[in-house]
This record gives C-alpha cells, structure tokens and sequence, in this order.
C-alpha cells in the first residue's frame, strides 16, 4: 500500500512556473510522479517543457484533470493562500514545501482545510516520496529503494542521510515522510504513526525527531500503549544551546524542555532503541526487522 | 526576532494595557530627569536581549532622582551574559501586593494560540511548570472568534477572587492576546502582572518575541531590532540569509539543513570534538552563500578546522565546490578543510575540487573524524 | 427513543439566575426534566427554589454534575459566548432560547462549537420536548402527549396551536423541536428531518415551515430521494408582503424567493400534503398513520 | 435597518472602496453649487429606501449646473412607492463601458458570509439568477480566514479577463466583504460597480442593509436611521418593541408569535377576510404592549374589528387580558374585538375578560371566523 502517494497520486504542482517548482515538477515526471498540471495565477493556457498544462487556478486545474493532490513551491507570503485554494478545490492531500509561513497564518489555514477534509503535509516539508510509486517534493528520488520500512522525520538532508544508509544497506522504504520543521504543520509525527500502524506493506518505522517541542514524547507515549510496528529512533540537537533555534522555527530549546536527552530518555524508557549516528540506525532496524 | 522591554511596553501600552509611565534612556544623568518627571520611586532596569537581569543585578529600585542617577550608573556598562549594558529603563515604580505571570504562546499540540497564566508570578515559570504545574491554567483560543469573554472570565477568576481585580486581568489578558496575535508575536508575556494594595492591576514587565517570518508585514516593528544587543556572527548571518548559531568549539561546520547540521554537530561531540558554530546554508545555496558561511566562521579565531558537509538535493554540490574555491582565492584560507558532498551534481563538485589540498571526506562519520584530527 | 432529549438529559440552565431562567428552569423541573445545575457568572454557590445548585461556569457545573445538554436563557449580545462556553465544557447538545443574535456572531460560533462535536438548536428556538422525557425549553409542557409524530418548526407558538390539536385528536408527539426563526441556525429542517429518519418511535413528521430561505424545498427533495416516515406539511405565511421582514430575522420574502406558495409548490410536486389551516394537519396525519 | 445610498456611499469610501464625489441636498436650488463643486455631468439621485428608484424617475442625469437643478426639482417632493422624496444625491457622474453586479449577505445554507458577482450588472439581479443563473457566481467566505486571495482572484476573472480591470475589481471585493462584515451589514451590495472606457472601475451606486440585532454595536450607523422615510406605524411599533407590518385589508390582528401571527393573516384570508396588519407582540408580553399595540392598529383607519389571537407559553393569557382592559378605559373602543386566549394562565384571563363586550372565541378559527364577520 504505502502511506499517502502511489500511483493513484494525481498531482498538481502550485507554483509551477517558478525556479523551484518548475525545476522539481520536472524531477517528479522523471521520477514517474503522475504530475497532470501545474497552477500559476496569469499564466494559465502554457504548458511546460514536460508538457504539463498550467492552469490560472486550482479550481481550473483540478476541474480539467481529476487531481486529488497538490504540492506548493510558491513564496511563504502566498503559501497559506494557496494550501486554502488547493482545500478548496478538492484535494484531500497537500504537502507545503514553502518554508517560511508565518504561525498565524497557518493557524488560521488549519480550521479552513478540515472543515474540508484536507490532510496538509508541512509546511517548510521535504515532502513525500512511496519509492518506485511517486515522489511529491524536493528529495532525491535515486537514493530511495522499495522496501518496507516507513520513514517519519521532522528533517529534510539528515532524512536523505539516513535514508541513503537504508538504501545502501538493503532496507527498502514504503513511504518517507518529512513532516516539516515549524513549529505548527498540518500532519505530525503522531499521526503519521498512526498511518504507518495501518499500511500493511510497512513493516517497521524510523523516527528522526530533533529538539524542540514533545512530539517525539508523545510518540514514545503511542508506542508504549502498544503501537503495531517495530520503531528505531535517531534524535537531532544534543549538541545545542537551550533558547537558540536551530534553523528550523520549531527546533528550539526552551525553559529546558524538548531536549535531545529527555527524548531519548522518553523512548528508552518504552524500550525503542535510538540511534548514536544516523549509520547506526541500520545495525537497529536490521535487528527489528 | 527579540525586542527591548522598553519597545514591548510600547506595543502593549497600545492594546490598553495598564503599563506604567517610563523612559528610556543612555546616559545615567539623564536618569534624573526622568525620575523627576515620572515621580519617585523609579526602578531602573537594563535593557538586553536575555533573561535574568534581575539576579545579574539589572534592575534596582531608587527612592529619589538622584539615587536613580546612582542606579544608572551601576547599570550601564555591566555585562550580562556576554552583552554590555548600554540603555536603561526608568519606570514609576508599582507598590507589589500579588504577582502574576500571564503569558500568549502558539502551542503545538492544539496547534492553536494558547494562553498561560499563574497565581506564581515574578518567578521563572519554567520553574513553576516543574514543581507546581497545577498553579498554571493553559486555554487554547480558536483564532476566530479570538479570546472568547467565558475564557476571559476562566483565567482572570483563576487568578484573582476579588471580582474589581479579575476584572482589570481580564481586561489586561485581552489586551496581551490582541496584542500578540496584532503583531504577529511567538510569544507574549508579562511576569509579573501585579496588583498592588489599591487594588489596581500593573504590566510591570513585558516581553514579546516576533515570528521571524511575519516580520514583513510589520515593519514599524522590524525598525525595533537592535542588532547591537545581539552576537554580531549571528547578525551578519541573518543579513547572508544563513542559519547560524555560535558555540564555544574548535570546529567549524558548514552544513545543508538544519537536521543535518545538528547531527553533525552531534557527531563532532560524540567523537571527542567540539563544534564551533551551527550553520545551515538552507535549500537553494548558491557560491556567494558558501563564501560568506566561511567568512563568518574565520570570524571565531577558536575554529581551527571547516567541516564541509553537504547532502545535495535541492543544494547542488557544484555550487557548494565552486563556493569553496572562490572562498580559496579570496581569503586565502589556512585552515583545513574537511569536506563531504553527496547527492545532486557530486561528481562534478569532485572534479571542481580535485585539484585543491581540501581534504576529500567519504561520508559524513569519515568527515567528522577528519575534522576532528584535523583540528588537532 | 425520540431524539435529541430523553430520561438521560443531564441540563445546566444557563441564566438561571435571570427572570426567563429562572421561570422556565422551574418549568422544567415541574416536567420531569433533569435540571442538574445552572450558572450565572459571580453567583456561584447558590441554590435556586428548586434546589438547583448555581455555579460561575460551565465548565465548573459540567465537571460538578457530569451534564450533557444545556439550555440558554441569557440577553442576546452574550448568547455567542454562552453557547460556545457550553460547547467548550464538554455539552454535546446546545439549545439557546435567546434571541436577537446578530448574524456575525452565529457565523463565528459555528465553527468553534462543530468542533467541538456540538449541536446545536436555535438560537431563537422554543426548544425541544420529548413528552413524558423531557422539556428543554419555554413551550407549555400539558399540551404535548406521549405518542409517535415527530414535529419540527421554524415557530414557537403555531407549534404550540398545530401540537395542540394533535393532542387533542389523539395524536402524541416522539419529539416535537422548534429550530428557532432566525436565518442561520445551528440545526436546520433538514437536520432535523434526518434525526427523526433514524428515530425507531417517530412514525410519521410534521413540517411547519414558514417564508423565507428554501430550507423546506430542501426538505421536499429530500422526501423525494427516498424519506423512510410520512410527512405531513403547514406552511405560514401566504399572506405576507415581499421585502417585510415578518417577525422572525429569517421569515422574508426577497426577490420573488421564499414565497409560501413555491414552499406549497414543492411538497405538492413530491406528493406530501399540505394543510390550509393548522386544524387541517391532524386529518392528513390520521390519514398518513 | 436600512439606510439611504448617500451614507452607503460613505461607508463604503471609508473601506476604500472607488466611490465617485457626492454631495447630499435638500433644495434644489442647492444642486447648483453640488454641481460646480463636483463637477458636470453630475446624476440626481431620489434618496428614498426603496428599489425602483430609476423606473419611478427618480434618477436623472445632468450636463450643466443649471440642469442639476431642473432635475433637482423634478425630483424632490415625488413620491416613489408611497415615499415622499425629500432628499436628492448629486453625485459625480461617470461614462459606463460595462456594469457588474456585487453583493454580500449571509448564506443560510453554508451558514456562512458569502459573495454574490455578476457581469450582468445594472439590472435586477434576482431577474438575472431566474433566467441566467450561469452568469452569477456565489462564494461562501469562512470568517476566519475572511475573503481570501485566491477567492478575490476567481472573483474578480469570472467579472473581467482584463487584467489590470480584474485587479481593481479584486480590490473593490476585498473592500465589500470588509465593510459587510465591519459594519454587521445583513446585506451589502453595489449595482452597478461599472467600468469606464479608460479601464478605470467605479462603484457608483450603493447599498446597505444593517443586522438589526447587532446595531448596538454601531451606533454611529444607528444613527443613520431615517423614521421619516419609514412607514410611521412600523416606526412607533418598533419604538415600543413590536412586530409590526401594515397591510391593506380591514381586520386588525394582533398575535404572539411570529409563525402563528402569520398562520392568522392566512386564515383571515382563507375564510375570505383580509388583514390589516401583521403584529407580533413577541415572548414575554406585559400589559402595556398589549395597549401600545392597540394604539398601533388604531391609527389605519381601514381596520373594522380587531383580533388577538394568543397561545399562552412565555406569554401569559392575564397580560394580554389586563392589557385590553386598560385599552379599552383609556382609548373607548368602539371597535369589536374578538378574542381567543389559551394556555398559561388561560382562566385568570377569562375572568378579567367575562364582564366586557369582547368576543369570545372558542379556537383560532372561530376567532377568525367571527372578527371577519364583526368587520363586516
């Protein structure tokens, strides 16, 4: 099965004709991704160098192709504008590239996108990617190979590290998720266990958390109150300052919660074993497995 | 982004909120004329971007203007946490009877604004959370209908049982939640909050962080930065569009993603290193970024080895290499050079830097190890 | 079963302190009702008459007495705030006799208070009673009769004149709801038409719609897409002028829209009788059962 | 409540919105002057609240100065729909390329705000949703989030695929929807907003329905309320906190309860009679309203008897039964009236009522039966 994109993913891709969408809708049909359109507000009636329709709005563009979901490459000023259009237009999934979003902007988009039965990935997301099936988002798609481990992950390049290990030594993926790292994102890392406990093809799942907030607490919490699959952990930001942030707006030490060390502390407390460096998480997951 | 107690009392003195009269001044002799024009007793108080003033001697109290002269001068030029004193606030000083800490962060879980308030105020609240979390009431707030009136009443009678007084809180928490959400803040708070024995209620402190990202829809606010109160590698980092944090090591790090950069820092640590910085050249990285990553890194005379390490995706490796040799020729680097690239464009970036003394790492556990040694 | 209210309404009486609160908590608790509490902000502590306890919230009441419905009697510029504080304590179901709500406010209680997993009645309804169950509203509890016609309004007292001569021709009501005369309500026609659907003691439906809206040709599509109940229609207003705004904010002919007769027009074209007088509606259902 | 074009137009100014120079006048003679200032061609506007204005001739356009006045005059003192005119708008005109249509008002079926756009502007609107509804588009707006740009986009294409004409337009959208939800308007729309032949959009009519119930939040659009341009019944019911709607016909009603006031009109027409008025006396009823509502019915002179048809819940029987024995001392009825009390406290009230010559009625509908008959 995997989680969220396959080969039923009919994507649009918003902000298509800019530097970043134009260069990653391109990736995406390589990689095999069913992109059917791309929307750029005045530029509609062009198509791309692949041949993809771009269409004014999403509305347009989901009329004329049936799509279900859509990925944003557009400025962070636009990007709340445009998860509520995509919503509105009818696609049930929407994974945010753009980073940058003000919270407030994202926290008036969440009611907007329920109420409409939008699942949002992101924002400031690498994306998804159902190796073999689609990839919606900016990660490389040759260092992914089927398989069935799921990949859940607050982080864009240490998830590519992680995964590149994984590849390299055997251990296929069903689906990598990278959540997005602000503070507030429309999917976290619970509830994409949750949909990793579902999918039959998903044998085990790895968990890159970093610093900053108690999800990764709450994570150890689920599997302690019996979770299906096997779980092996890698958790960023021991090495960091308590009240600075750490690139990500979410990855902040405060008031000497959401460290590193009371994360690990939280899942080995529930016998998850976490990982020293992201290469070790191999020697684990081939233990679970 | 962080402001001075003196601009956030201005932002919430514009909500309504029951701040008392002040002046911000530079020089201790014009702390008399301040304290004479506001009334005595005046409490001084150092204006820095960091926490704890009080226990570092930052703020006192003075009973005449020319004690307040005396405080002044005491203030000014002390360093706390590594920033120099240079501004002080004279404030009329509040007679306290009770202190409260109100307080307007965004919460994850909820994903909503969230309000916080306790009876235990003037204290750290972090501290409060720990030992006594029952003496802290959180209520989320759906942002449409904002801080509803029954939530209004709900915090203020949790804090006060006299009906005058939680009636001035609860005017005050309305203020502090227009106030946060009207300036896109992250986080809102006044500790302490205080009533005094009239029976009146006072924002004798105020906070605000700003969320980095909304600062373009506000630039009266932006206008409030005070780049000198802060580490100047971090503000020319911010004006490079680079993510940078300075640390106390001998190795410098040079990395694509916040992630990565972190797991690489945790990497020198757990190998016996010492990492000098934090530095995410961010997703779209051209040459000029790599050049101006290194430049603030020199700045650090502790750093004795750059560890490079760059998985390209979005980042193309080429770019990073010919950032690397530009820098070369530039400043002419002596420092070693450790450096990895993976991913997008590799095999030119290889050929870019094949002829150079960088030191060429297999993978990021190999770098890491190189820097180290390298570093000596 | 009935709907909506039954032996298991747990009430909070919200106002009860004030001269409508007070009079109608008292009603209620003459019927049978289960009235376990009521607040009015600053007079906590207190008891009613009755014995009720009065508390400063909702939430103080909804932890002290585990109540699940509340009803509200409190001036309309701070009916919005009741209604969701209800919603917030954790009551699934809302009535709000009050009325005079402005518009905006309802708009934004929507929201806030689905949710929340809430319904809501009303505002400007007469209430819902269950007889013999419970009453939670201002209608006279005597005229109504235990039986197995569902009756749902957008009046309070052409309910009262239509129930009371179902009574007294022998016809007793499941549940008998006024859904309150404003424009935008938290439970329409249709949602209520679908509750008594699902209502094994409900045999057949008595519709009083009135002008305004099309919530009643709404409810004739429905009955033709298949309705498992009779339904037995009055309609009011063939008499008014278009653009008057005839008591209730919702009751408005505009635009030639709304009329009586179309409301006529469309039961008619499904087949569903239409009563000429209120007297007239116990003959059709005597029919229809 | 409604309120005349020209405090519309102001509203709407005040959310940015294009609106052409006005200038409101109650002589003709002062059109002149309006004329000068504003400059020619001006249009003279009736300011009466109703629609039709244009068919009544109650709009006119004029060249020069001295035509404003002509037309000033013909304009001022007719009489539309039963309104006197006693003020006109001389406004600035402007040269129309193309009229649209745009609107707000609550949608009962989204239970939410919601924009109503037209190309087909300029005409009645509901003329054009029966015969080419394809030429309207309605979006429901969530308050939260307000009207979002990409709705204004879609919007304001579907009205002009001219870019820089679509842009202005989006504009004057934004500006609706704020001034619709900032003034709690219950309607609020501009028909037409036109386009010029430079490309230039313009909102050069003006309407506003006002939330009656959230008029307290706006007291200075209360006071726009204008009694002289209302019928003075409604005027003096709404005074005294009534329900009330002149009709034509020679039967008084008054009634609790909207529904059933309305379930009465019907079935005095049903049995062949025809209603005065519709007068609801609302909840809670005390003797007063009873006689204010009396006084009410008393003044159309058209009415012959006089029915009260109450079904006591809120409402109590003997309220409505002492109010008519007051009535009855202090106005010396000599109208029949014929009365129908049932429910709470039902007997008290036929024992107020035994010794007086008022009709008895047994239901509602020998309650109408019999006041059709007494009328005559």
């Amino acid at each position: 099965m995997s989680i969220l994109v396959d080969k039923n993913t009919k994507l649009i891709v918003q902000g298509i004709t800019g530097r970043d969408g134009g260069f990653h809708a391109s990736q995406m049909v390589a990689y095999g991704t069913n992109v059917v359109g791309g929307v750029t507000p005045g530029k509609g009636g062009q198509k791309t160098e692949d041949g993809v329709p771009v269409f004014d709005s999403m509305a347009d563009a989901v009329a004329a192709t049936g799509a279900n979901t859509s990925v944003i490459y557009v400025p962070a000023a636009f990007a709340a504008d445009a998860i509520c259009e995509a919503s509105d237009a009818g696609c049930k999934l929407v994974v945010c590239i753009s980073e940058g979003l003000p919270v407030r902007d994202m926290v008036k988009v969440l009611p907007f996108i329920t109420e409409r039965g939008t699942r949002l990935i992101g924002p400031n997301s690498p994306g998804i990617i159902s190796p073999g099936r689609s990839k919606v988002g900016i990660m490389p798609g040759d260092i992914h190979a089927e398989g069935n481990v799921g990949v859940v992950s607050r982080s864009g390049t240490l998830t590519y590290e992680i995964v590149y290990h994984l590849t390299q030594n055997g251990l296929g993926q069903s689906t990598c998720i990278g959540i997005g790292g602000d503070p507030i994102v429309g999917t976290n890392l619970l509830d994409t266990m949750e949909l990793f406990a579902a999918d039959d093809e998903t044998d085990a799942v790895v968990l890159i958390g970093e610093i900053g907030g108690n999800d990764e607490e709450l994570a150890a919490e689920m599997i302690k109150n019996s979770y299906p699959k096997k779980v092996g952990v890698f958790i960023a930001g021991h090495s960091a300052p308590p009240g600075k942030r750490m690139g990500h707006a979410g990855a902040i030490v405060s008031g000497g919660t959401g460290t590193a060390a009371e994360k690990v502390a939280a899942f080995a407390a529930v016998g998850v074993e976490v990982a020293d460096t992201p290469a070790q998480i191999v020697d684990i997951m081939k233990r679970l497995i | 982004m962080k402001i001075h107690e003196a601009d956030a009392r201005g932002i919430f003195a514009g909500y309504g909120l029951p701040v008392p009269p002040s002046k911000m001044i530079t020089k201790a002799g014009d702390a008399k004329a301040a304290a004479e024009q506001l009334g005595c007793p005046v409490v001084v108080k150092a204006q820095v971007l960091v926490g704890g003033r009080g226990k570092a001697g930052g703020v006192k109290l003075a009973s005449t203007p020319e004690e307040a002269v005396e405080k002044a001068e005491a203030i000014l030029g002390l360093d706390i946490k590594g920033l120099t004193v240079e501004k002080v606030l004279v404030a009329k000083a509040v007679d306290i009877d009770k202190e409260f800490y109100v307080g307007m962060i965004f919460d994850r879980g909820s994903r909503r604004p969230m309000m916080m308030v306790s009876p235990a105020g003037g204290v750290d609240i972090e501290e409060v959370a720990r030992t006594t979390p029952e003496k802290i009431l959180k209520l989320p707030v759906n942002p449409e209908g904002g801080l509803m009136p029954f939530q209004v009443r709900r915090l203020a009678s949790f804090l006060s049982s006299d009906k005058a007084v939680a009636k001035q809180i609860g005017k005050a928490l309305k203020g502090l939640y227009d106030a946060f959400m009207g300036s896109d803040a992250s986080l809102a708070e006044i500790n302490p909050l205080v009533e005094d024995p009239d029976g009146k209620v006072w924002a004798i402190d105020a906070k605000i962080n700003l969320d980095d990202n909304a600062l373009f829809r506000h630039p009266e606010i932006a206008e409030m930065r005070d780049d000198a109160s802060e580490d100047q590698g971090e503000v020319t980092a911010r004006e490079a569009d680079l993510s940078f944090v300075k640390l106390d090591g001998r190795i410098g790090c040079i990395v694509n993603g916040a992630g990565l950069a972190m797991a690489t820092m945790d990497m020198i640590k757990h190998f016996g290193g010492e990492p000098a910085n934090f530095l995410d050249i961010g997703g779209s990285s051209s040459p000029e970024k790599v050049l101006s990553a290194i430049k603030i890194i020199l700045r650090d005379e502790n750093v004795k080895s750059i560890l490079i390490n760059i998985f390209g995706g979005i980042t193309r490796c080429d770019d990073v290499a010919n950032g690397l040799i530009v820098a070369k020729e530039k400043l002419g680097l002596d420092i070693p050079l450790v450096v990895r690239l993976t991913g997008t464009n590799e095999v030119e970036a290889k050929e870019i830097l094949a002829s150079t003394e960088m030191i060429a790492a297999l993978d990021m556990e190999d770098a890491v190890k190189k820097a180290i040694e390298a570093a000596g």
